[in-house]
């Protein structure tokens, strides 16, 4: 009997221990068909973050190592460095990579670095009790926040994919979102582009993944999809910054 | 035509597969499971279609969909929207 | 008097909260008062449980490490900490999410269908407050009025509509617990 | 009108409320769990009354603002947990290095490295040995509850301004989540002494003042350490503070410090019932080390038990004060394990002997270093 | 006898440390005479950076601080936030800013921080003797790319100004160059304009300034200014990247 | 054929040539004076025998590259000076927490803050006693002369592989830079042991490898840190080194370190001409201190006399060590200045006696803690 | 006309001026001053337009330049080039 | 045998080479040899100094804190330095930046007029070896054969073609200092 979808193999059988409804789930799951789909399973390492997906290290069934808060790409970098050939990815909150980790994130794309980064952006510090984060929206009520993210005083959004289109060594910049079935099917196609831009040797990629937090957004996992679609996405315009020349680009 | 099968003891009660099954057939059960959710359970599986997209929306990779006969409606990893 | 009670449960079904009740109405009553979470994980899904201490002289050690009344609000929680509780004490358990309870000869054991109950008030959120409730109909270690007058320090301003069916889940919960041992399961 | 003269505060808040009342109306912070409500209530409370609070990109960035607020003449606050703590280590060197005054806290969490959220000990040494390169010191305050978080935090902010030196307040997951009451006190705040050396615009004065720790020259910089050293002299003589409890005629001396110490207290009081005459002395700055109490004790007393949330680290400070006196015993957990007063107890029956023949099985968590 | 040139009041009266032809020396008599023609000078406070110029706190004639390395745009930011009336500069090199301390940057940029920061690129880390910066050229020969930077290894040169104009708070982002008189001069106005932005209140400004390393380059004065515009130009090209909205453009 | 059986080599050189000579074929730094030769050396020489040297935006993301090639499975080299050691603390207690090895070079300069350039021991205490948060330890190695720089590395490499704990090497500025000659070895170089641990891709493991430092439960966290805490009593026992210098009849020991140790050596011989019997233990390895030797130096003679490049920290040390036994006094330069000969000769009569009358007055630059 | 006045104790020979005089009339001398380089001097003043190119172009700041009669070529701060 | 030489001058003034030139030499001639820097800031402009220990024991302290011989190439370095040497001690100085010299009744102190005749051989950097060969004329604590064979050590290979005129140097230089004390200013 074929299967439309079954688990796939880079996922472990753990249970996550992700809130109902958080999308880190369904982006769990995106990276592991890449990998399955491009039969890298046994040859891939992959770097957690100090996030809610710090305990990744369980779900993806493949060598897996937990970094320091914001320092994944340092780690992967290391990794990488001292075995070419193996395909290794970083897995990364807003927090992690646009806030304590910016210098790595940006230095790793300056580098060139032949890893893939998989940046998930949920607007909000999500394990620590919903503090902001650099990419939390104006206005948006958080618990250093706590009468919405003001202009002047916490600054705007940052937005990473722009930021690090700007970099040479970024070979593959792309945006997506997961809050709604055609979006997560997009994103699982950029989330395997990416990877295949590190096995092509070019250079750089990452994926900025839009992401809920329902527990930290205070609205049900239905809600926070919505939200994420009407109030994030025009703040973080979805869509393909940066890819090798010549690739086709995906529609987003 | 699908067949969804639900790991009721991981469900979380989330809802996303309810919100996006195409055919409406998908609710949250009344009991509690172990985790102490009202999990997701398929209400009229001969309305399915097998279109995945239940398991696609799923973030706790709850379901599996199987294609009961005929061509499935798309490559695996490809199929939904 | 040193009491030490333990309340533990899922994320989010309100243990925490129902704690710090305890510990205000308490301190409310003159007595000297100490709360303490055993905070989980950094992450959502882990179970919560905090302890609370009430006596009648300055309390050294804040930390319940031999509860003489344990609440278990689910399974898991039931069987990591029954076992500590030191015999002469009580278990109040949610009979809606704990199914086994095993045997413990010198702990007064009594289960509590609060989930039922709270549905029943229309808010499942106040379950724990219902076995709070029981708790306090059973010791009488402070009074129900003492608890429902503290509802006003937990509840933030903006949720004190809440106050009305928390009032009612700790006055029925304690209606059952003046019951009295296994009548209230 | 219901009036409420006291309220159940989380240690957490406690500090932010500590460092209000000390005049603090500066924090630069990045979160992280046990000490984030620190920060959600800084976050709330600092703009109502004037001030500012900055969540910060990185706790690397938040030491180094807290160095920019103290040189423009700042009471400034930071507060992390130790893997944060362990990154603002050059920061910290530098602000000593450039004599400037602040307050940093520590909620501690078990290590190393991720370690877990759980309350623990691990970060004395980096505490008072000075995790940071040089040959700085800080001044250490651990307060065992809140009431005394509160008190311990206005104590800080006045010593970082007499000494122009940064001072951490330690505690630990359990005494920043914990809960008790606390006397709601009067709206006013201390304020912070005159600072002419602070580098907030020349002015009136007649020259720009210069905020630097650098000293290019060997000779001037060995002249700055030594002046340092003169100063953490003067400190070690004049700032040791600890709680001595049921000292008078203890035979066995307990040595805790924070949530251990509440430990240690009731276990003391146990052991009395049982006839083992214990008492406690319970650091109250970690440095300077209290070490004229310990070795009056020593003289007096027949043993120390040193109980720890770690491996044992105070234990090296306690045997330095006894230097060879009488036994220095250690009994700790390490990881994010809170001891009990129960293993304490059993521990206490163990090394005087009233569990007789017990004395030379080692304690199931209890690690000889 | 009116002066075509004296010293600027902003700066002391101590000789640079500088090696001979260092441009370092003409970027701090532009700050200087921006502060003077702005009659700031009592209140600001500059903060210097570890790189060649740690030793500004001795030239500026000003309240200033001394910051660890790459962190003085946390140090100002401290010093703002407690003195919103002051102005506050930070001077920092190419490692300073662009690899230890590119958090830092980041993040100033992003929160909008009202301050100023004179960013000195000259391609190389001179203090610590000619090490790689981010901002090294390719092929160009340093002390750790002993065989100059290649791409594979070592990565591209990192665009700061390009980087930092993606993000919101970063008001005003130019730059310019010393490598000529007329470059001096359009830098000189580049730097003051950044400074009236700050003193306007919009948010975060700054200015790179391409700059020499006769020591490390290897080369004399006048050819380190001749290689300066032949080479780092092209790579690094001149301009204002943003500016706030009602001003008008500098021509570059 | 002009053919040199040595070659004059700078330290910071030996420390790349002896992390080469070790097998060593990633290092991830970033400049800092006073060791950068190290990093040009390596910059240089790891390509020309493939391997691979990657200047690292900040010394934080060093070490966690350290930390990713360690995971890797690679011999892996990062070093620094005192400030950039500072920023790595956090880093280094992840790779203690995950049980990596690695080897870490800490040229060390006058603190604290920016301090200066010039040669120093004052970061002592952060490398012994563990600048970062938790209960872990490194090892830590200290040479004292050009040659043994290149041994100490290779002997770093093999500890950290045999304990998979990070291993520290420090100098100070002296001892990188200066020259001295040097054998020129055959080519070949180590290999390290197999690592079934490392996160090298699965392969053909049945299952795949996890490299963390996350212990969430307490429970287990505290399983790991006694397990640490066990390795640690080991090296303890097995792994103290140390050299002893003109000891046997020695009623006067100076305990010192690295370039101070080689001041100390000569302090001695001239001593020695003025009849004073003195001595010298160099600890070798820093942790584990070579307290077995101090005790049983602390059993035969008077005193003891530790000099160091600082205020005074391994005099600590030598302290619990000595327990009491036998006076311990003390001789610093801290900020950058290396003691003269003189100058410890005349600390050396001054507290044997031999300028009589002079042991109360307190050297010049003698600071007593 | 201007008038160039070099500090010359605190000139590093660096050229820059020498390079950038339009006039040329600035020049390395032959002797050391105390930093032990070639000093900056100006071999035919009456040459000199005051422009303030070479102190423009100092790194130094070791040239002042005044205008001696007339009016100066341009704004303090803005003249040269 | 035991000889500390403290070299000291501008940066830039090829001071540190040529104390290493020495160390090299010596190493050589099979003596026990150490080189040290005195390394100023991280920065341009300052001094550079560096000591040389020569000796046919083993070195304990490589530090050179009482010198016998100070080389040194300006007048800052002089006014430094000077007083350091040790009774019966000598002292070389560059006459064309060191004016002003003072008196030092038990050592040596030599002037000669490096820069000048550096600057005849074609190169002002090679002023430091100038001296360098007078001190070693003078003393002959090393053959002036090893100091030039040592320049191919110094010398990186794209260097090499700087060898003629430091060999020029050094034999000039020697020339000069075999002439002795005073003579060579
Ligand atoms: C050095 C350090 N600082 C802070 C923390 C606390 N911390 C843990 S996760 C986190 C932020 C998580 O937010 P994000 O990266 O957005 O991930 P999310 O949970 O939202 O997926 C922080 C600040 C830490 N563990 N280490
Ligand atoms: C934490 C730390 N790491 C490294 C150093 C060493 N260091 C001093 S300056 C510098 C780089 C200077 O380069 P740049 O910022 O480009 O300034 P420049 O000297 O070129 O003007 C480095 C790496 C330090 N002092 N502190
Ligand atoms: S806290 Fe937010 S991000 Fe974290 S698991 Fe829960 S919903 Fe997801
Ligand atoms: S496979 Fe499609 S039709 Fe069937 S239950 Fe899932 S979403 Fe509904
Ligand atoms: S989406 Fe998954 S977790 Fe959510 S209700 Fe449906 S099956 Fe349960
Ligand atoms: S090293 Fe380079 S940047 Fe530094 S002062 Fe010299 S020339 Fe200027
Ligand atoms: S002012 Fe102009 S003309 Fe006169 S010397 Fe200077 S550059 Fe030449
Ligand atoms: S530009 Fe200045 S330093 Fe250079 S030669 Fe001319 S006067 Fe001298
Ligand atoms: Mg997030
Ligand atoms: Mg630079």
């Amino acid at each position: 009997m074929p299967k439309t979808f079954q688990r796939p193999q880079a996922l472990t059988d753990k249970p996550f221990h992700y809130c109902p409804g958080c999308t880190h789930g369904i982006i769990h799951r995106l990276v592991a068909e890449a990998v399955d789909q491009l039969a890298v399973r046994k040859k891939t390492v992959g770097v957690c973050p100090v996030g809610c997906a710090v305990f990744a290290y369980d779900y993806f069934n493949c060598d897996m190592i937990q970094a320091a808060h914001g320092r994944a790409p340092a780690v992967a970098t290391g990794v990488k460095r001292v075995l070419p050939d193996r395909v290794v990815f970083t897995y990364q909150g807003d927090g992690d990579l646009a806030a304590i980790g910016t210098a790595e994130i940006v230095h790793a794309a300056a580098r060139g670095e032949k890893i893939t980064t998989i940046f998930v952006n949920n607007a909000i510090y999500g394990m620590t009790g919903g503090q902001m984060a650099p990419t939390t929206l104006l206005g948006q009520k958080t618990t250093t926040t706590p009468h919405g993210r003001d202009r002047e005083t916490a600054g705007s959004p940052l937005r990473v994919a722009e930021m690090l289109s700007t970099i040479d060594g970024a070979v593959y910049v792309s945006r997506v979102s997961v809050h709604s079935p055609r979006h997560v099917r997009l994103a699982g196609r950029a989330i395997k582009k990416a990877f295949e831009v590190q096995l092509s040797g070019q250079g750089f990629s990452v994926v900025e993944v839009l992401s809920t937090c329902p527990t930290n957004w205070g609205l049900s996992p239905r809600e926070a999809l919505k939200w994420l679609g009407e109030n994030m996405v025009p703040v973080f315009p979805l869509g393909e910054f940066r890819t090798p020349s010549a690739e086709e680009a995906i529609e987003c | 035509m699908g067949l969804v099968t639900f790991r009721e003891e991981r469900c979380k009660g989330c809802g996303l597969c309810v919100e996006f099954c195409p055919k409406k057939i998908i609710v949250l059960a009344d009991h509690f499971n172990v985790l102490g959710f009202h999990p997701a359970t398929a209400t009229d599986l001969s309305r399915c279609t097998g279109c995945g997209i239940c398991a696609w929306m799923c973030p706790d990779v709850v379901i599996e969909v199987d294609w009961n006969g005929g061509k499935p409606p798309g490559e695996r990893g490809e199929s939904p929207a | 008097m040193l009491v030490e009670i333990l309340l533990a449960g899922f994320g989010g079904q309100g243990v925490m909260s129902t704690g710090q009740l305890l510990a205000y109405a308490g301190m409310h009553e003159g007595l000297h008062v100490a709360w303490i979470p055993s905070y989980g994980p950094e992450m959502r899904g882990g179970t919560a449980n905090c302890g609370v201490t009430l006596s009648d002289t300055e309390i050294s050690s804040p930390l319940v490490t031999e509860p003489q009344v344990l609440i278990a609000m689910n399974q898991p929680s039931f069987e990591k900490y029954a076992g500590a509780v030191v015999p002469g004490g009580v278990i109040l358990y949610n009979s809606a999410l704990v199914k086994e309870t095993g045997e413990y000869p010198e702990v007064l054991v009594v289960g509590v269908d609060a989930n039922r109950m709270a549905e029943e008030i229309g808010n499942v959120r106040v379950a724990a407050n219902v076995i709070l409730g029981a708790y306090i109909g059973l010791s009488g270690v402070i009074s129900v009025a003492s608890a429902v007058e503290a509802l006003k320090d937990v509840l933030p301003p903006h949720r004190r509509k809440l106050i009305p069916a928390n009032r009612e889940a700790l006055e029925r919960g304690a209606a059952l617990g003046a019951g009295g041992g296994r009548a209230v399961g | 009108m219901s009036h409420l003269p006291r309220v159940l505060m989380k240690g957490n808040e406690a500090f932010g409320e500590g460092a209000v009342r000390a005049g603090c109306r500066h924090t630069f912070a990045y979160p992280i769990t046990p000490q984030s409500e620190l920060a959600h209530f800084l976050a709330r409370r600092l703009p109502e009354i004037g001030g500012v609070f900055v969540q910060a990109e990185s706790e690397v960035s938040a030491i180094n603002m807290v160095f920019g607020a103290a040189a423009a003449g700042a009471r400034v606050l930071t507060s992390s947990s130790s893997p944060g703590i362990s990154l603002m280590q050059e920061g910290i060197s530098y602000i000593a290095g450039a004599r400037l005054p602040c307050v940093i806290v520590n909620v501690m969490r078990g290590g190393p490295g991720l370690g877990n959220i759980a309350p623990a000990q691990g970060d004395y040494f980096q505490a008072v040995k000075g995790g940071g390169h040089g040959d700085y010191c800080q001044i250490v305050l651990a307060p065992a509850s809140v009431p005394e978080i509160i008190e311990m935090m206005i104590l800080a902010f006045d010593l970082a301004d007499r000494y122009r030196n940064p001072v951490m307040v330690v505690g630990d997951g359990v005494l920043g989540q914990m809960m008790e009451p606390v006397e709601i006190e009067p709206g006013e705040t201390r304020t912070a002494p005159a600072k002419p050396w602070a580098t907030d615009g020349q002015g009136d004065r007649p020259a720009p003042n210069i905020i630097s720790s650098l000293n290019i020259v060997p000779e001037d910089n060995e002249r700055f350490n030594l002046d340092l050293a003169v100063m953490y002299a003067e400190i070690r003589r004049g700032e040791q503070r600890c709680e001595e409890y049921r000292l008078d005629d203890a035979e066995l001396v307990l040595v805790a410090f924070g949530t251990v110490a509440r430990v240690a207290k009731a276990v003391v009081d146990r052991a009395r019932r049982d006839g083992i005459r214990a008492g406690v002395i319970r650091p109250i700055t970690l440095w300077p080390f209290p070490e004229d109490s310990v070795k009056r004790a020593a003289a007096r007393a027949d043993r120390f038990l040193v109980v720890e949330m770690s491996l044992g680290q105070m234990v090296e400070d306690v045997r330095l004060s006894v230097e060879g006196e009488k036994p220095v015993h250690f009994f700790g957990r390490p990881g994010g394990l809170v001891p009990t007063v129960r293993e304490v107890c059993n521990e206490v029956k163990r090394i005087t002997g009233v569990m007789p023949g017990a004395e030379d099985v080692p304690a199931a968590t209890g690690v000889d270093r």
